[in-house]
């Protein structure tokens, strides 16, 4: 590939008050890629994906996506630029109808003006069936799950595994490039686990979207990543296959020996 | 008072309604909708006096050849209309005062002055005087509109006495007068509801507005006299709080003060709840003015009495309050000592109101037996003698016929216009062309020791005009 | 070092130009103040303001020590509000109405002992007497207040509390209302050597027993909240209140006391007011504690010392700030603009640093 | 509750033993009764202290027997009497039938708190302490002995209060639907009563003064008899509403199980034909009544009409976006003073004397501008900090108008006089003395705002303001520009507050910088709270209640014997909705979502078992609950 990386990120420091979440973080993801981020509780990987959605603002570094610079922009930009992002602990507009979740999540794709929805112009009423159709659609991505009456409750009553997945179609309906799953499948059991890294893998292979995921699964990080990167104490200390990974002492000795012992 | 089971007032007889008729109303209506627009439509704002127009009860004239008989020499000419009270209700007057809020306790005793008035006053021709819910002016012109509006929607009313408040006049004397109704307002004092003496009508003076209290234009211009001619003091500086009243009083004095010849070396105002006076007195020390006129009330007056000797410049400068401040607990204060007060002739002595026959001090005995204190503000004689003078104009404007009685709004007026030399526990009133009936007659009184505040009270140093 | 070059949106930089202008104005005011002073005819001055009044430095020096006095008030409320705020984590709008309550408490009692003749016998002894009296009614309320209002509503929205804390401020303030009826609860007369003018320094006696009295509770509650068990526990659940109830304190306790606490320190500095003013109203609660609260996250809201300090800052602003700044340019009737400037410089601190003067960190978002 | 409970006692299988049971009478917490009959008799006191009696003594509910004074010392204990007997009933504890233990736990605790009365009685004859509490007076003393002797009035109320609380106690006693009908007959009696000045202007504009001759005693409430009569009515028509009830939830629920796929959705802001009718009757019935109506009911209509313009305004901030905006006021203050300057003749330095509509664009503008002004600094701040930053502006601009130094502009303390009504098109001038044009007018803008809050709640920026209510961080990572939605609130509502300064400047024709304290933008949030957050419907509720029933903070209401009491009946109603029905009178259907998620949760929780269980690919495996490898 002669093209610049999808997303580049060179000598990343994150400082919170002399604790070093980051340190010196060099990184990249290919388009179309699945890279894994692993590391132990506290290595950073949530703040590594805080800096790159523009919550956290990076003490040093820079950060390319498609080339251009993130640095200084506020997440919605960086959402319209076309990155997405769940949470690890589900962050969901719990009041809202599962249908005004992906909605909402939309904003940055669509351009209606307030007069369009005063005087309620034949724009405002395309745009809204559009914005209501490509809602349906990324729900319907998961089955029958999210969809029918599921529509208009609200997404305080869904199970976990459902909050997951609304979460995720809430991130696809931004409509975005690369795709920054947090945890995708903590919470699940193994079928439903299953099923979603099918799903994960799906959102590359016909979605066409590039993803970097958080997990903690190792199995899940087996099955569908291209790459795995480790993280330890804010450094990224080992990169490459799962088998080159797993293979790595440093990151048996900080990581998966530990998980090993406890599966 | 009506308590349970216990019924003290005459009840009004009542029809029974047959459910057909009730039906049959419903029809009617129904038929008559579109006809029944304006039916309780106002007068139109420019025409103050809307003959035989709105007023229900038909003039007895007309319909009854010795008319001139029962209506005996009562005043009017019926070209507001006639208001009949039937046998068994009562006469509909209204207070209009503000009774809750920050200045209720302004609008409190005036309001129990017009109920003190009623019980002296008695019946009129046999027929008792009804206030009806004391309204409340809310000190304000959205209030005072609000309450005109209840007035005036109840068309047996005959007259008000309020407001309390001059903004609160503004919005509702336009209403109340132009339905015939008249308003007597025992502390409204802003020239704007009058004149200005110079037979130029303010801005809003409405024909049918009277008030039993003076102009402040004559205040501001007494102190003004007093303070260059009396104490000889040439540079003065005036202190508001921002309310309509005290920053008009201010600017008065002011005015009136430069045309004597004097300097104002400064207006400045303060803000209601203030404590700490020391930036705005400093504020005006840096003029060095000779003399300091507060015209504003308690507590913050009494903060501006107190800081004002602490503060630079300040030290030697003549202290002026107006009535705001003329109250027991400030009088107490030995910061109020050698302080001047303008006001309203308080010297009610034995001043006799010629409706009741009573005098200040049994006025003021009734008060604190009925309200348990005293009143805490200086107006409840002037609503006392606006009371009495509404009811001596009901009186002489009204007459029984068939166990009726009628009132002549028109004849209300009369009287009220024509009032000269009444005398009131305020004094003797005369009503000039613009409702000003007040005696006008403001004096400045010494505070020599706050041991002995009676003696204070009645120590005039000097009366305007 | 890096910085981050921000990109700057529309709002940024209208909120640039806010800034800066704020430090223009007051920069402007500043000079031409000082100008006036060095000569009043120098041409700044006269085209600043021709008008332009002259302190002396002795008026400057009284508005100084009477806007220290206004604002070590503020900052005494204040303290309430920090306190409260650093546990639970929201405004107690109340916590004006309960210091309004001090204060009128003092002034029922003193004029009662007024009346029996104790007070003039002996002042002393009376005052203390009202002191703690006030402080127990101040507290009782305050302990009431958070049974009532606000215990069962912790957890919720973090909007539910504040706006619960708006109708307890006006239940409260018409509860006095109401009962005690519209007029001005007056304190009887001090003693001369209190109120004489110039014991020290030149300064109204009043006036140093509320600044000494502002630092003694001060120190006081310094070392009630650095050194003893109750302030350690205060601060672990200011910090986390689930982890501090796992390691074994009792959160609703901790809570109590630091209404408590909170209660009597408002009891103190309605005292102090009503030796300061010598009357108070049943409205004497609402204006001083939104000052007071300003004075808090001025300060850094959390940070005891800090409420101190932003209560002073306040209320020298507000005392020197139209003479100083206002009239020099040119603004006729300053005085009438205080609370605008008092409110004016909780805007450009935060403008300046969100986080308040000693703010060392906002507390944390998520916290509910 | 009981939806949740029924499956879960079934899932786990129990059977669930006989829990009914009858206790003794004498079978009481005696400590919980002291405590309750404690603050009661507290309660009572400071009621009786506070005045109310000897004010409201002045309005009758009932002509001859109850006025609204010894209303005021009547509901207490009722409403007590019947909490003491109310037990949180939790599934699978031992429930008990209601009966003469309840009655007589009423009973205890309605003496012990009219203890305080009689206690009162005594004190008042004994001691004077009238020096701080002003009520203590021989009016209060009057009215509570009946104007009999001290022993009278000590002993009768002991007894009134024994009978009321054991009202109280006896509602458990007569069974859910029985209590309903007691409670909607007192309800019914004293809105009746309290509607009196209404329902007779009413009668008037549609010639039925019979009826209103004879439902009241004139300026006393209703008449016995008719008070019998309109309790008789409510009975009769709370079994039929009951009844139409019944079957109506029954055809729901067959519909329901008909066709539980895709719900009829009423998103996306489209109504069903029957709500579209009902909106259309209430439309017509909105422009036809104001004729019928006198000017009384007029004015107070076009009064709760201005404050539902702020209500509306404020509810896009606050219900919507979830910005705490203390200072409301601040743009009504500038839709007036805009509307004042630009066409009275007596503003002082600038009077183009424009006609009112021309203005009101200048208004809505100025206000525009003020809304970003005062965003822009306040959007980025936290909640709280927020709430006080506005409340400052607010009165900063208030302090503006008031200043000296700007009265060349707007005149400071005095105000701006003289201003005209409003032209419209030269057809017809609307101003204040007219309350039925004024009212129309404000409808007017009433339906604008309206149609504004509904078209915008769901679009796009509706959308992305209820995100940042729900969770701002997150709305920010999902794409929307939330300082600019927040800036968008803030200007919509500025506006819509600019309409109604702007209408409050020609009605009353003058405008003072006092009308535009701080009172004015909490009361306008007691109303949007009140009725309820982020709806629509609730916030007209809320208005029409509280401004029309108590009165506006300039303005007076239906019971102007409660101006002395207005405020702080707001407080606590502010603290009591926030404490018991925090989602309002009609709550938003999200509002009430997000304030009981728990119940919900459980709702969902058991419905999403069901899914699951029924879910072919992995059959019995409860969802969320798996172990992580």
């Amino acid at each position: 590939m002669s093209s610049p990386p999808m997303l580049e990120i060179a000598g990343l420091h994150v400082v919170f008050g002399g604790l070093h979440a980051l340190s010196d973080l060099d990184f990249a993801v290919e388009e179309g890629e699945i890279v894994a981020v692993i590391g132990p509780n506290g290595a950073g990987k949530t703040t590594f994906f805080n800096v790159v959605s523009g919550m956290v603002k990076p003490t040093q570094g820079q950060i390319y996506f498609e080339g251009r610079s993130l640095l200084g922009l506020d997440p919605n930009k960086i959402t319209a630029r076309g990155i997405a992002r769940t949470f690890q602990n589900v962050r969901l507009f719990a009041n809202m109808t599962v249908l005004e979740n992906v909605m909402v999540s939309q904003h940055c794709r669509t351009r209606q003006r307030m007069l369009d929805a005063l005087l309620y112009t034949s724009r405002f009423r395309r745009e809204e069936e559009q914005v209501r159709a490509r809602g349906k659609e990324v729900l319907g991505f998961f089955g029958t799950r999210l969809t029918g009456y599921r529509f208009d409750q609200p997404a305080s009553v869904l199970s976990y595994a459902n909050r997951r997945r609304l979460e995720i179609a809430r991130a696809m309906a931004t409509s975005p490039k690369l795709l920054l799953l947090d945890e995708p499948v903590a919470g699940m059991n193994p079928v439903e686990s299953a099923e979603l890294t099918q799903l994960i893998g799906k959102l590359r292979d016909e979605m066409g979207y590039t993803i970097v995921l958080i997990e903690h699964d190792m199995s899940v990080v087996r099955d569908i990543s291209d790459r795995v990167v480790v993280l330890d104490h804010g450094e990224a200390i080992a990169r490459g296959t799962y088998a080159e990974v797993s293979a790595d002492p440093q990151v048996i000795e900080a990581y998966l020996g530990r998980a090993a012992d406890g599966n | 008072m009506n308590r349970f089971g216990i019924l003290t007032k005459a009840r009004q007889k009542r029809r029974g309604i047959p459910l057909l008729l009730a039906l049959l109303a419903v029809f009617s209506l129904l038929a008559m909708s579109c006809g029944n627009d304006d039916d309780d439509a106002p007068a139109a704002p420019e025409a103050t006096a809307a003959p035989e127009a709105t007023q229900a009860p038909a003039a007895p004239e007309p319909t009854e050849a010795p008319a001139p008989d029962p209506r005996g020499d009562a005043l009017g000419d019926g070209s507001l209309g006639i208001v009949t009270v039937s046998t068994g209700e009562g006469i509909q007057i209204r207070s209009l005062n503000a009774i809750s809020g920050p200045v209720a306790f302004l609008g409190l005793p005036n309001q129990r002055g017009v109920e003190l008035a009623i019980a002296d006053y008695g019946d009129i021709h046999g027929f008792s005087v009804d206030l009806g819910t004391p309204l409340d002016d809310l000190c304000s012109a959205e209030g005072g509109q609000a309450a005109a509006q209840t007035i005036v929607a109840d068309e047996q009313v005959i007259g008000v006495v309020g407001t309390s408040c001059s903004g609160a006049a503004v919005a509702a004397s336009p209403l109340v007068t132009q339905a015939g109704m008249v308003m007597i307002s025992p502390s409204n004092t802003s020239p704007a509801l009058t004149s200005d003496f110079e037979g130029n009508p303010g801005e809003s003076y409405n024909v049918g507005y009277y008030r039993t209290a003076h102009n402040d234009l004559v205040q501001g211009a007494a102190m003004a006299n007093f303070v260059f001619s009396e104490l000889g003091i040439s540079a003065a500086a005036a202190l508001h709080d921002g309310d309509p009243y005290t920053q008009g009083l201010a600017q008065a004095f002011s005015n009136a003060y430069e045309e004597v010849g004097g300097t104002t070396t400064g207006i400045v105002g303060i803000n209601k709840g203030d404590t700490d006076m020391v930036p705005a007195l400093t504020e005006l020390a840096t003029g060095s003015p000779g003399a300091l006129f507060f015209p504003i009330f308690p507590p913050e007056g009494d903060h501006v009495a107190a800081q004002a000797p602490t503060v630079s410049g300040l030290e030697g400068t003549q202290l002026l309050a107006a009535d705001g401040m003329l109250v027991d607990g400030f009088l107490e204060l030995a910061d109020s000592e050698g302080m001047y007060f303008s006001g309203p002739d308080l010297r009610f002595g034995s001043n006799v109101n010629q409706g009741t026959g009573r005098n200040a001090d049994q006025i003021l005995a009734a008060y604190e037996a009925a309200y348990g204190e005293l009143p805490s503000a200086a107006f409840w004689g002037h609503s006392y003698d606006a009371a009495t003078l509404l009811l001596d104009a009901i009186a002489a404007a009204s007459w029984v016929e068939d166990g009726d009685l009628h009132i002549d709004r028109a004849g209300v007026r009369q009287y009220l216009s024509e009032v000269s030399g009444y005398s009131g526990v305020t004094g003797s009133l005369s009503c000039d062309d613009f409702g000003d009936c007040a005696s006008q007659k403001i004096t400045v009184i010494h505070h020599e020791s706050a041991a002995d505040i009676e003696a204070s009270k009645n120590n005039v140093v000097y009366a305007y005009p | 070092m890096q910085l981050t070059a921000k990109q700057r949106t529309r709002v940024d930089w209208f909120l640039t130009i806010l800034r800066v202008a704020a430090l223009v104005l007051i920069g402007a005011g500043l000079v031409a103040f000082v100008a006036q002073v060095v000569d009043s005819n120098n041409p700044f001055a006269r085209w600043a303001n021709p008008d332009a009044i002259n302190l002396t430095g002795r008026q400057f020096r009284d508005l100084v020590v009477a806007g220290l006095a206004q604002g070590a008030m503020y900052g005494l409320i204040a303290l309430g509000y920090s306190m409260v705020y650093g546990v639970l984590g929201f405004i107690n709008f109340a916590h004006g109405e309960v210091f309004m309550i001090g204060a009128v408490t003092g002034a029922i009692t003193s004029s009662k002992l007024a009346e029996a003749g104790a007070w003039e016998d002996n002042f002393v002894l009376c005052l203390l007497l009202v002191v703690v009296l006030s402080m127990v009614v101040c507290t009782i309320t305050a302990v009431i207040m958070e049974r009532v209002a606000y215990r069962p509503l912790r957890g919720k929205p973090r909007l539910i509390p504040l706006i619960t804390s708006i109708g307890v401020s006006f239940f409260l303030q018409n509860f006095i209302l109401v009962l005690l009826g519209p007029g001005t609860k007056t304190y009887p007369r001090m003693p001369e050597w209190l109120t004489e003018k110039r014991t020290f320094l030149e300064i109204q006696g009043t006036r140093l027993l509320v600044l000494a009295a502002a630092a003694v509770a001060m120190v006081g509650l310094w070392y009630l909240v650095e050194r003893t068990k109750t302030g350690k526990a205060m601060r672990a659940v200011a910090e986390d209140a689930e982890i501090a109830s796992l390691m074994g304190i009792d959160v609703n306790r901790v809570i109590v006391k630091t209404f408590a606490v909170g209660g009597a320190m408002a009891g103190v500095a309605g005292i102090l007011w009503g030796l300061l003013f010598n009357s108070v109203l049943h409205t004497a609660g609402f204006l001083p504690g939104i000052k007071a609260f300003s004075a808090a996250v001025v300060g850094g809201i959390g940070n005891l010392g800090g409420s101190m300090a932003g209560g002073l800052t306040i209320g020298v602003a507000e005392s020197l700030g139209p003479l100083v700044i206002l009239e020099p340019l040119g603004v006729s009737g300053p005085s009438q603009l205080r609370d605008a400037v008092a409110f004016s410089v909780l805007i450009i601190v935060l403008l300046v640093r969100p986080s308040g003067i000693f703010g060392e960190r906002l507390p944390s978002e998520e916290r509910t | 509750m009981t939806a949740v409970a029924d499956p879960m006692a079934a899932s786990t299988g129990d059977t669930v033993p006989e829990t009914v049971r009858r206790r003794r009478v004498l079978d009481q917490n005696w400590r919980e009764l002291l405590k309750v009959g404690a603050i009661l008799m507290v309660g009572q006191v400071f009621i009786a202290l506070s005045g109310m009696p000897v004010s409201f003594d002045r309005r009758l509910i009932i002509d001859p027997i109850l006025s609204l004074g010894y209303l005021s010392l009547l509901w207490l204990p009722l409403v007590v009497g019947y909490a003491v007997g109310r037990e949180q009933a939790l599934e699978g504890m031992m429930a008990y039938t209601k009966g003469g233990r309840e009655v007589l736990a009423g009973a205890i605790t309605g003496v012990l708190g009219n203890l305080g009365l009689t206690l009162l009685v005594v004190g008042i004859t004994h001691f004077d302490i009238r020096d701080p509490l002003v009520n203590w007076s021989p009016q209060l003393l009057e009215l509570l002995e009946f104007e009999q002797s001290v022993w009278f009035g000590a002993l009768i109320w002991l007894g009134i209060g024994a009978a009321t609380g054991a009202a109280g106690g006896g509602l458990h006693w007569v069974g859910a639907r029985n209590r309903r009908t007691v409670i909607t007959v007192i309800a019914a009696v004293s809105s009746a009563a309290v509607l009196e000045s209404v329902i007779t202007d009413l009668a008037q504009g549609f010639h039925i003064e019979a009826v209103a001759n004879w439902l009241y005693a004139p300026k006393r409430g209703l008449t016995s008899p008719a008070a019998a009569v309109v309790a008789g009515a409510t009975i009769l028509a709370v079994n039929a509403i009951s009844a139409l009830r019944a079957r109506a939830a029954h055809r729901l629920v067959s519909a329901a199980e008909a066709s539980p796929t895709e719900s009829g959705s009423t998103r996306g802001g489209r109504l069903s034909p029957r709500r579209l009718a009902g909106f259309a009757l209430t439309v017509a019935a909105v422009i036809v009544l104001p004729l019928f109506l006198g000017r009384l009911t007029n004015e107070l209509l076009a009064n709760v009409g201005l404050f539902i313009l702020l209500a509306l305004g404020l509810n896009i901030i606050v219900g919507l976006a979830g910005i705490l905006d203390l200072g409301y006021v601040a743009f009504f203050a500038v839709g007036g003073y805009s509307v004042a300057v630009l066409t009275s003749p007596g503003s002082p330095r600038f009077s183009p004397e424009m006609p009112w509509i021309g203005a009101l664009f200048i208004a809505m503008l100025l206000a525009g501008l003020v809304g970003l002004f005062i965003g822009a600094p306040v959007i980025r701040m936290r909640g709280d900090y927020l709430a006080v930053v506005t409340l400052g502006f607010g009165e900063i601009i208030r302090i503006l108008l008031l200043s000296d130094w700007l009265s060349g502009t707007f005149n400071g303390a005095q105000g701006i006089i003289n201003i005209p009504g409003v032209e419209i098109f030269g057809l017809t001038t609307v101003r204040g003395f007219e309350p039925r044009s004024v009212l129309y007018l404000v409808l007017f803008f009433c339906a604008i705002a309206i149609y504004v809050s509904w078209r915008l709640e769901n679009s796009r920026i509706g959308r992305a303001w209820m995100a940042i209510r729900e969770d701002e961080s997150v709305a920010e990572a999902m794409g929307v520009d939330t300082v600019s939605a927040k800036l968008m609130a803030f200007v919509t509502g500025a506006v819509l507050g600019s309409f109604s300064g702007a209408i409050l400047s020609a009605k009353v024709g003058s405008i003072f910088p006092h009308s535009f304290a701080i009172i004015v933008s909490i009361v306008i949030l007691v109303v949007v709270i009140f009725g309820g957050m982020g709806n629509i419907a609730g916030v007209i509720a809320g208005a029409a209640v509280l401004i029309g029933v108590l009165g506006g903070p300039n303005q007076p209401g239906l019971l102007q014997e409660f101006a002395e009491f207005k405020i702080l009946i707001y407080g606590a109603l502010l603290v009591w909705m926030m404490l018991q029905r925090s989602e309002g009178l009609i709550p938003s259907v999200r509002r009430a979502r997000e304030l009981h998620t728990d119940e919900l949760n459980q709702d969902a929780w058991l419905r999403a078992q069901a899914d699951e269980a029924d879910d072919a690919s992995n059959p019995g495996v409860l969802d969320g609950q798996g172990p992580r490898p």
